[in-house]
């Protein structure tokens, strides 16, 4: 009986490294799917930019989890060749688009944390993660500028824009805390140095954003329940079509080279 | 009448034609109608093209098509900002382009099927337009020129992209070939009409030439292309779809009749893929009516506010 | 090399069956799809009904055009591992769901023509289509019914229903005479009495389609350029999308038993 | 107070009490708003199901699954046709889902994520239901209780069905039995929490038990659901994620404490899909307003015509 998704070594390292490139992967793609649909020109061009740019991380994270795993593997088999359950990204980025504003919270929300994640992880004692992190920081750092500057404009705009705006981020809260969880995998490597600890990021985090949500006259919900599960493969019901159309190719074709 | 022999005078002696630089009416029309459909063919463009970003088949091919499109995107804004110089805003040009008055380039009016279809637009269909292009570098008006040659430049990158997807389709799979030549079959003939009208029936030549807009007539850039393109086909080991097709005693390759029914039946809406293209970019203007509008209130009471602090 | 796609010998009366195989499971793929979104719980009820239908003749064709290929093919194989080129089916079923208006009146112009066709269909002299026929002729003629009492509805409803109908209607015209086309293959059987020429009901379904159209104070469109290709497997760009989804399990775990 | 005691007395006497019979406020109260949560359960129950129907992995599964959801659509459709009865209109109960104050069974709020979801879903969350619905098909209201038998034979079709899918899957290649696995493992406890919360917590028991609405406790179904199902998963080979699962002397299955917070939480809009069933449900209703609007006018306009041709 042949199989189509391949096996993996998820050690802590391995882990790692898979899981930020999903992450970078995932909201990649869902960026992706604006092009040539945005709301202006100039936006296509930025959505793209910022998709680029985390499909260069993707590449780059996979690429790094290949050589450490040592079994053959490569960014596309891990792109394409595993399936819902195996992928470890945040719930966050799997979130569908939605409108304009749901797709700038999102981006938001990420790149506020991924912007100092990347700074810490920038004094890593990997080598490689400290590369890309240096890389990805000044990356994330345009995302960052370019989302909160939306932020403000949707929020402090119409009365449609805000109330959209509002919407998003009430949608879309509750998937944030997973950003700063920790499991035992991480945690090793947190104390060997290699990661960094990205509950010690959350208050400057939170000053972010709660700073342009302030500006935006939006405001961030009450609530602190947090759903979880991305990072062990628990997904939404999201991802598994959007890599029914990601994977469509290689599933279709298996072995062939493109 | 003075004015417009100068100009003429201008023109034959090679000198670009700037913005303020005075010009015939019929000069300003004519560049205006031709830069801006050229922007509307970038901007729909994109969308053939785009429907393949979410199943590119690895992610190398992933970034360079995500890439790729963002460059066409980027060429229609060159172009837009080079169409608004001669006084038309972009704004009113996107509006005659959403209701169906100005068009774009038909051969976005066929659709993407398979991945070798990527492939061959970056070979074909970019190929082509550089045929196009190549010539425009050195129009009678600056702006275009200079807008021209830069996406020339990047255009020639992606029909290098392209044929380089198709060379790697035909050295796979038999199935990943045969991908190749249907994609071919398919597209050849909408390509050589991107060309456009046989030379004894085109319209507009006569003035384009004589304003140095228009260096070669349509067919003999399509001439170019096919001389151009045949070899690569062999290269390719894929078959023309023109079993009538072949070569003269010049060296040139002469193909068989064109169905031009074809041609007028996509340029009036016709095609498979005309109403797709039309609603596809309707509904992102219309979608993002709100956004636009939210920058623009945003822009608006930010200017109040730095007035209100100013007069304190 | 591993390839996931089947061979099917293209003899007239496989293609044949296959053809009507791929409209009655495309079109049945859409139905299902407003499962859960329709305007109202009894539309919920009426598109799945018609969808089962539709899916019914779909599995009874497809084993038809097993058997008579005799490669070992089956029904899901058919479905499941055939590339977007290998679907046989008109590109009006392809076509998204749109708005419920688009729906209907997609449906409208197929049950119309399918009705007649498989009502004439009851004459063929394979036994096996004739059956099928008899069976899908039923279903078809409250597939009419239902669609047209609501083009009826929607036409003669408020200012926005009609604007949205009249709109449906301008949008699929061109897709409907690829129904009544026939190609050499096909022209074999119908010599035959195997199949029937559906050239030649062509003006009864015209007077279906006006009569509704009318009471509905709809109008067809003066245009009688014809889109076509479905039937030779040059499709819209729709149904490459619809297939990565209906077949991602199959390809994702390729030779699973379900 | 005769009234009332006469009502008792015909409950007590094992009557069906029907639309038109007089009945406490109360219990009228109380079985609408059990009937309109079945009901509006049954509705978002379409949804985690009907996200696998573009995707069933074959043409019998996915005929049978669409038919499956179609079935619970119908459900809902008898079961408000019951609550109306007792005075409230469809709409007004369908307004109070979409607006979120009426409730409907949280188990619809976690997500299918595999094939082996749809398969534990008819194997688990519809035993679970029938186990909790056959008592109710003796319920004391007329209506409720005739819809309820219709529903029930449906639903034991259901749960077979998905065994059968299970079954597949355990018997196929490891990563199907692994996929199963897995999606037991995330629908045990939630399906152990359908039953409510332990007897010692629950608020309307007492009253129901007495109007014989309710004629087991929560605590007595979850025990016979768990006793039934324990071979079914050793037939399986599927391991009960609860590993300190033991059977007691009376052969009852004892299951580990339920971790009740997370019950509060999906219950009070904290499961991972609450947003998302509500939002799709809404988007349904909302973008379906103007069909119903259209149909609306249409019948009108009919009648009006009618009348005029009668008095003509």
């Amino acid at each position: 009986m042949a199989t189509a998704n391949i096996e993996v070594s998820e050690t802590p390292l391995v882990l790692y490294a898979l899981r930020r490139a999903d992450d970078a992967l995932i909201l990649g793609h869902r960026l992706s799917e604006w092009c040539g649909h945005a709301p202006a020109m100039e936006e296509d061009m930025a959505l793209a930019n910022m998709g680029l740019d985390l499909l260069g991380q993707a590449r780059e994270l996979y690429t790094y989890a290949a050589k450490v795993e040592g079994r053959g593997n490569d960014e596309d088999k891990f792109a394409y060749l595993r399936d819902v359950r195996q992928y470890r990204n945040l719930l966050l980025l799997e979130q569908p688009n939605g409108d304009f504003a749901r797709t700038m919270v999102r981006q938001f929300f990420y790149a506020a944390f991924a912007d100092l994640y990347w700074r810490a992880m920038m004094a890593s004692s990997d080598a490689t993660l400290a590369a890309i992190a240096a890389k990805s920081e000044k990356e994330s750092a345009y995302h960052v500028r370019h989302s909160s500057e939306w932020i403000v404009r949707l929020g402090d705009g119409t009365e449609e824009s805000h109330r959209r705006a509002q919407g998003a981020i009430d949608d879309l809260w509750a998937y944030t805390g997973e950003m700063f969880a920790v499991d035992d995998s991480e945690r090793g490597l947190i104390d060997a140095g290699i990661a960094i600890d990205p509950a010690a990021l959350q208050p400057r985090w939170l000053k972010t954003i709660t700073g342009i949500i302030s500006e935006a006259t939006l405001s961030l919900p009450k609530s602190d329940w947090m759903q979880q599960g991305g990072r062990s493969g628990s997904h939404s019901e999201h991802l598994g079509h959007l890599l029914s159309e990601l994977q469509s190719m290689q599933r279709t074709f298996p072995g062939a080279t493109w | 009448v003075a004015r417009a022999s100068q100009f003429q005078a201008r023109i034959d002696a090679d000198e670009r034609i700037e913005p303020n630089d005075w010009m015939p009416a019929a000069y300003r029309k004519t560049l205006t109608r031709q830069i801006s459909q050229h922007a509307h063919s970038e901007i729909v463009g994109m969308l053939p093209e785009g429907n393949w970003i979410t199943r590119a088949p690895s992610l190398r091919r992933k970034a360079a098509l995500l890439a790729k499109v963002q460059d066409e995107c980027g060429h229609g804004l060159y172009l837009y900002a080079a169409a608004e110089t001669l006084g038309t805003s972009r704004e009113e040009l996107v509006d005659a382009m959403l209701s169906g008055k100005a068009k774009y380039s038909s051969i976005f009016n066929y659709p993407t099927l398979t991945w070798a279809d990527i492939g061959t637009i970056g070979w074909l269909v970019d190929g082509a337009a550089i045929m196009n292009q190549i010539p425009l570098c050195r129009c009678s008006y600056g702006p275009y020129a200079r807008a021209m040659i830069r996406v020339c430049k990047e255009e020639s990158f992606h029909q290098r992209q392209g044929f380089e997807i198709m060379v790697t389709l035909c050295r796979g799979t038999a199935e990943q070939k045969a991908m190749a030549q249907n994609a071919l079959d398919r597209w050849w003939w909408p390509v050589l009409m991107m060309f456009g009208p046989p030379d004894q029936a085109s319209q507009h030549s006569d003035t384009s030439t004589k304003w140095k807009i228009k260096r070669f007539s349509n067919d003999e850039l399509r001439q170019k292309f096919i001389d151009a393109t045949v070899p690569q086909a062999e290269f390719l080991g894929l078959t023309i779809p023109d079993p009538g097709m072949k070569q003269n005693a010049n060296g040139n390759w002469e193909h068989s009749p064109i169905d031009w029914d074809e041609f007028k039946q996509v340029l009036a809406g016709n095609g498979p893929c005309n109403r797709d293209r039309l609603a596809a970019r309707r509904k992102a203007h219309e979608e993002g009516a709100w956004v636009r509008e939210a920058a623009m209130a945003y822009a608006e009471k930010r200017k109040s506010r730095q007035l209100a602090q100013a007069a304190e």
